[in-house]
């Protein structure tokens, strides 16, 4: 995996770079500066600086009631959030691994995604879920899964798989304005890439597709992670005469499917990708949105797929690399799809 | 918070009325509902009204409440308007949930009610983050969070009442015990005699007090508010009482007997509430009749005026998924 | 939707009609019958009956024991059965409403579904999890939903969903007879439903779809209470001169897309129902299918999804009606599709 | 069960063997890691060695039990063999779980090890259903179930203690108590003193003792067994111990002090086991400097046996998802 992004320091109007977990920090520290309300609720984010390092100093500087460590209560933390925004607070919660989203289903989906629905519309749940998904660490079968399907399938939930260290600022501060509950979800291999970011709160809204790279030949579409691979894959098909697009959701649930369409009524050819196993994964949707929509017309060969294994993150780094789609794997997909039409 | 109920006649004559209100909305509830005229499923909390009641007599307006499935009384009891609650149960726009909730999601907002809820033990970790909410703000407002026997067993529970415990919370956690989950009877689901023993396992006080004695039930939990609101943390205030009805509607009470339902018949909350203001002299004869009178004219106008409201509007169903900045 | 099934009496071998819930009540009876290991576990399955009245008189034939009326506890019920199953038990978890699944994910998805792998096969997870799915009883957002996207998304999960009294009989002793975690959802309106059932303990394999009904223009594809609503609409579509094949998945973990595909290669035309709402759920994956296959050849017109809203299930009867797919809808996105192309 | 090791010849050789044997396990792991010849992330039990020997001492082999995230002890007191747990750790095809566990998942099922568990609280459910199916069959035997501190306080905890108090199954929890949950102190999380008295709120018995003190653990684990085996049910055990090294790799120990370290490194379970039985004439200077040069020698050979092993196979990752009839 590559630690570089390709938003360039023009696009974003600025030189600065810092990692994503920086990022993620700055937007949370930028956010508690500017409203009382926002605090942060999670287990370690306190003088430990949390389990991957993001929450940081933000404990010294802003003390141990805002950035509140908490004891191993998935369920109670992610329930206490809930009702804290009730109230009108801005929480945002960390849990340590995304796996353990698992524990709090109940306050996070029967909750959270619904209760201003079931209320008429009377009250809101603004907050903010944050946690590292995917594989990549070793950490094996429960501390590596990537489950955004499931999350993006819960109406009243919002979902963000930020790519780029601008996009896991923008991103999040535009998540913490939002009245709803949104589900932010970090790859951890993620936190140590760098990218330019700009140094003021400026938000990505919720809601809009990246366009990462512009081809003639072929359309990437992939979230997290797979971004980068994407991108990587890119210049190794480039150098093969293979011109690529690709093209981040960023925003899972709501959708932004136009220039997916656009892009690939223009290729004819979509490679969708994505860590978590295929079957029925959130690559599924975007196929399924190609496949009944006009997009399907102007396809030169079918739509392909390429996802982790049907089968659990094992710990053997070898085993685990065989579970994912790496960079090779891109570029011969790719290859073969071109090849097929 | 009111004046004591036994001995004050105004919070007297409140607490009598508020008691008659619920019982007459939920056996206009059971009535609609037996003769097809209401739809769902419908949880009855009828012989539990001095819990509710005596609860939320010790609570300000401004202090939160999490409620239950069977979360009418606490509605009611926390200053809901019946027509609107009739309205949600009755599938209607004007409904506080604008029909989208039904019975296990009614809640007024405005009077501090953050929500019945469908998942047993599902808002008692709100009651926790409201509570913290309002420490963190340095309100002294206070969160009361019912639920019931069964709950006190899911993980939410232990959760929530050890976050409150070590964070000293303004929570008052009532557990109103009337013996059952369902069918399954706390002597089967608890090795433990009182489930308020439970409050020392989080290092809080915990009491058990007759639930179907208004004074009773209002002491423990004034008691329990003063020290939430003094900053002292939660308590887990166990009110022992017994619902009347089956769980639900598709209940035939195969597990327990017509004499165990009759005994706590005797138990009327409402009755003994009666017999010891009029023998005290704190109420007479015809203001109870009164009291009696109003309530269920308040009942009848309420179903009415629900009746001939519009009914829910399905026009708007994806807009209301997600609330607007 | 209807009350009746459309496999014919003759196809199963036998006269005898009996009730959905009656099925799964004998499936369970004859399993432990044969076999002291298999025991039920849930919340009210003893002298109540169950909440949907499906263990029935169980309770009364096979005792406290083996029938287990459990606190309200879905995370540790569901954990005791793993438990259970590791050392050689056979349980089956009754959860009162899928909904509560959402207490018990960890046990399901981290544990149940993973140990199997995580340990290098040296164990096995040998357990059944049934809970009813679905609306139109009126129970609102947190008792009505339907999550099987989500369990068919784990890898170690099979995932079953029965549309007739046979199946719910059929695919139940498979379930209980499989090594492997079975998640059996079965939708709460078929309960009253009745169809033939064989008396005797007869399997029907997971991991094979029904062919429901042949026709020539069109292919819908459905699970659950929309395979009876499919069938309805047929027939009145039959009567527009719009011949239609319903295909029933059954299972969706394993897949067997095989006749899918050949029946989709045939009509030109796939139009696929689910209750749960559409964005990520598991249509999105058969219209993957689909598009990634050389069916996407035959097709006439784009690929069709009609699914619940993506929203919460409401309580108001009609606003329940109007969130989820009913016959006139299938009847209506089928002329749609014949028309378009 | 073994006889008492702090008077049984026999059973003290075995006892301290079984510690060193952690011990260089353990620091063999350390050491491997810090190289970059080990991968994931390694949480290790050194200075907690007394609590999982003297509790499955307390075990007959049939006996089960359930680990943690932090098990590798408990996997070797229960009688693995290290060779296949090295080769599991390196990756290997002739680990336990032929390379795709590591070490969160490690567990010889042969021993009765039910496995680690990478989540928090995630075996004691387990545990209590391991135990059921013992009750049901009418085997007696035990099920001992391994959780840490930070555990105690999951939903998991409360649901599957309950369970198995209200069921009397044979089940013993042992908290680990090593005075933190990853970096959160139990002066913080809890607010009681001692883990054991959330017993109470269950209905069973609950202790808490020297977990760093080998006798005093067997005492307390044999004693539930005993109990468990008879049918009298659950206990609660908590071992008070300390783990010397960080949670896990990336700990910078900001969250205690060196001093507090200290403290507990001079409270070494081994060493204050080693002069108990030299003292009391047990052992002899001799017979446990043998020991400790079996215990390397052992380790030694399990690093060298396992580096010599096949890597595990990506071929069949498919395959290996589903239990085949
Ligand atoms: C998590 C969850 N599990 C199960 C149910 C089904 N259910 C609804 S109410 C109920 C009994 C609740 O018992 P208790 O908490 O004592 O309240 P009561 O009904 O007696 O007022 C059950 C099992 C549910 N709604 N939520
Ligand atoms: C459900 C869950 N939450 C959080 C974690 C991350 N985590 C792993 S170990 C640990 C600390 C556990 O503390 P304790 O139970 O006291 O065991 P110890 O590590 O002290 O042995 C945490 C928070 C996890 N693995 N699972
Ligand atoms: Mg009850
Ligand atoms: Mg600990």
């Amino acid at each position: 995996m590559s630690s570089t992004q390709t938003s360039t320091s023009a696009d974003l109007g600025t030189d600065r770079v810092i990692t994503y977990s920086e990022a993620v920090r700055e937007a949370i520290g930028q956010a508690m500066e500017a409203d009382d309300r926002v605090f942060m609720l999670g287990e370690d984010i306190g003088v430990y600086g949390g389990a991957f390092g993001v929450s940081g100093d933000l404990y010294h500087r802003f003390g141990a009631e805002r950035i509140r460590d908490t004891p191993i209560s998935e369920l109670g933390i992610v329930g206490a959030a809930v009702g804290a925004a009730l109230v009108g607070m801005r929480p945002i919660v960390e849990i340590q691994f995304s796996d353990f989203t698992n524990q709090a289903m109940d306050q996070i989906v029967n909750q959270a995604a619904k209760i201003h629905y079931m209320l008429g519309g009377a009250m809101s749940v603004p907050m903010v879920l944050r946690a590292p998904l995917g594989s990549g660490t070793g950490a094996a079968a429960q501390h590596s899964q990537s489950l955004e399907a499931w999350f993006a399938h819960v109406p009243g939930l919002k979902v963000v798989m930020p790519a780029t260290a601008a996009d896991a600022k923008g991103l999040l501060l535009s998540a913490i304005d939002d009245p709803n509950p949104v589900i932010v979800l970090e790859h951890k291999l993620l936190y140590r890439t760098s990218g330019p970011v700009p140094e003021e709160a400026v938000r990505v809204p919720l809601g809009q597709s990246a366009v990462r790279r512009r081809g003639e030949h072929l359309t990437i579409v992939g979230t997290g992670v797979m971004v980068s691979r994407a991108l990587e894959a890119a210049e190794v098909l480039a150098a093969d005469g293979i011109d690529v697009s690709v093209i981040d959701p960023r925003t899972l649930t709501p959708l932004d499917d136009a220039p997916i369409h656009e892009d690939v009524s223009r290729t004819g050819r979509a490679l969708l990708v994505q860590e978590a196993p295929g079957h029925v994964g959130f690559t599924a949707e975007l196929s399924a949105r190609i496949a009944e929509s006009p997009t399907i017309y102007r396809l030169l060969a079918p739509v392909r797929r390429l996802s982790g294994l049907d089968a659990p993150i094992p710990y053997a780094p070898q085993l685990e690399t065989a579970s994912v789609p790496q960079v090779a794997d891109i570029v011969e997909s790719a290859k073969t799809l071109v090849k097929e039409s | 918070m009111s004046a004591t109920p036994g001995t004050d006649h105004d919070t007297a004559r409140h607490a009598l009325l508020t008691m008659w209100t619920i019982r007459r909305f939920e056996e206009a509830v059971d009535d609609l509902f037996a003769r097809g005229l209401m739809h769902g499923t419908m949880h009855l909390s009828i012989g539990q009204e001095a819990s509710a009641t005596g609860a939320c007599l010790a609570l300000r307006t401004d202090d939160a409440i999490t409620s239950t499935h069977r979360g009418h009384g606490h509605c009611i009891a926390k200053g809901a308007d019946l027509t609107r609650m009739m309205a949600e149960l009755l599938a209607k726009e004007t409904g506080y949930c604008r029909g989208r909730g039904g019975s296990m999601h009614i809640a007024d907002t405005a009077t501090g009610n953050l929500g019945a809820n469908g998942i047993v033990a599902g808002g008692i970790p709100i009651a926790a983050g409201a509570a913290l909410a309002f420490k963190m703000r340095a309100e002294d407002r206070v969160v009361a969070c019912f639920f019931g026997d069964g709950a006190a067993n899911e993980g939410a529970f232990h959760e929530a009442v050890n976050l409150a415990a070590i964070w000293k919370l303004p929570v008052v956690f009532i557990c109103e015990n009337n013996k059952y989950g369902m069918s399954f009877s706390t002597e089967k689901s608890f090795a433990i005699e009182n489930i308020s023993e439970r409050a020392a396992a989080y290092g809080i006080p915990g009491t058990t007090v007759d639930g179907n004695d208004l004074d009773e039930v209002y002491g423990a939990v004034s008691a329990a508010v003063d020290r939430a609101r003094a900053g002292e943390g939660p308590t887990l205030v166990e009110n022992v009482t017994y619902r009347w009805k089956g769980h639900s509607k598709s209940d035939k009470n195969l597990y327990r007997t017509k004499e165990e339902i009759a005994e706590w018949r005797a138990k009327d909350p409402i009755l003994r509430f009666e017999a010891r203001v009029k023998e005290s002299g704190l109420l007479t004869e015809e203001e109870v009749q009164l009291i009696r009178t109003q309530a269920m004219e308040d009942m009848r106008a309420a179903v009415r005026e629900a009746n001939a409201a519009p009914d829910a509007d399905p026009s708007d169903l994806l807009d209301a998924v997600f609330a607007r900045a």
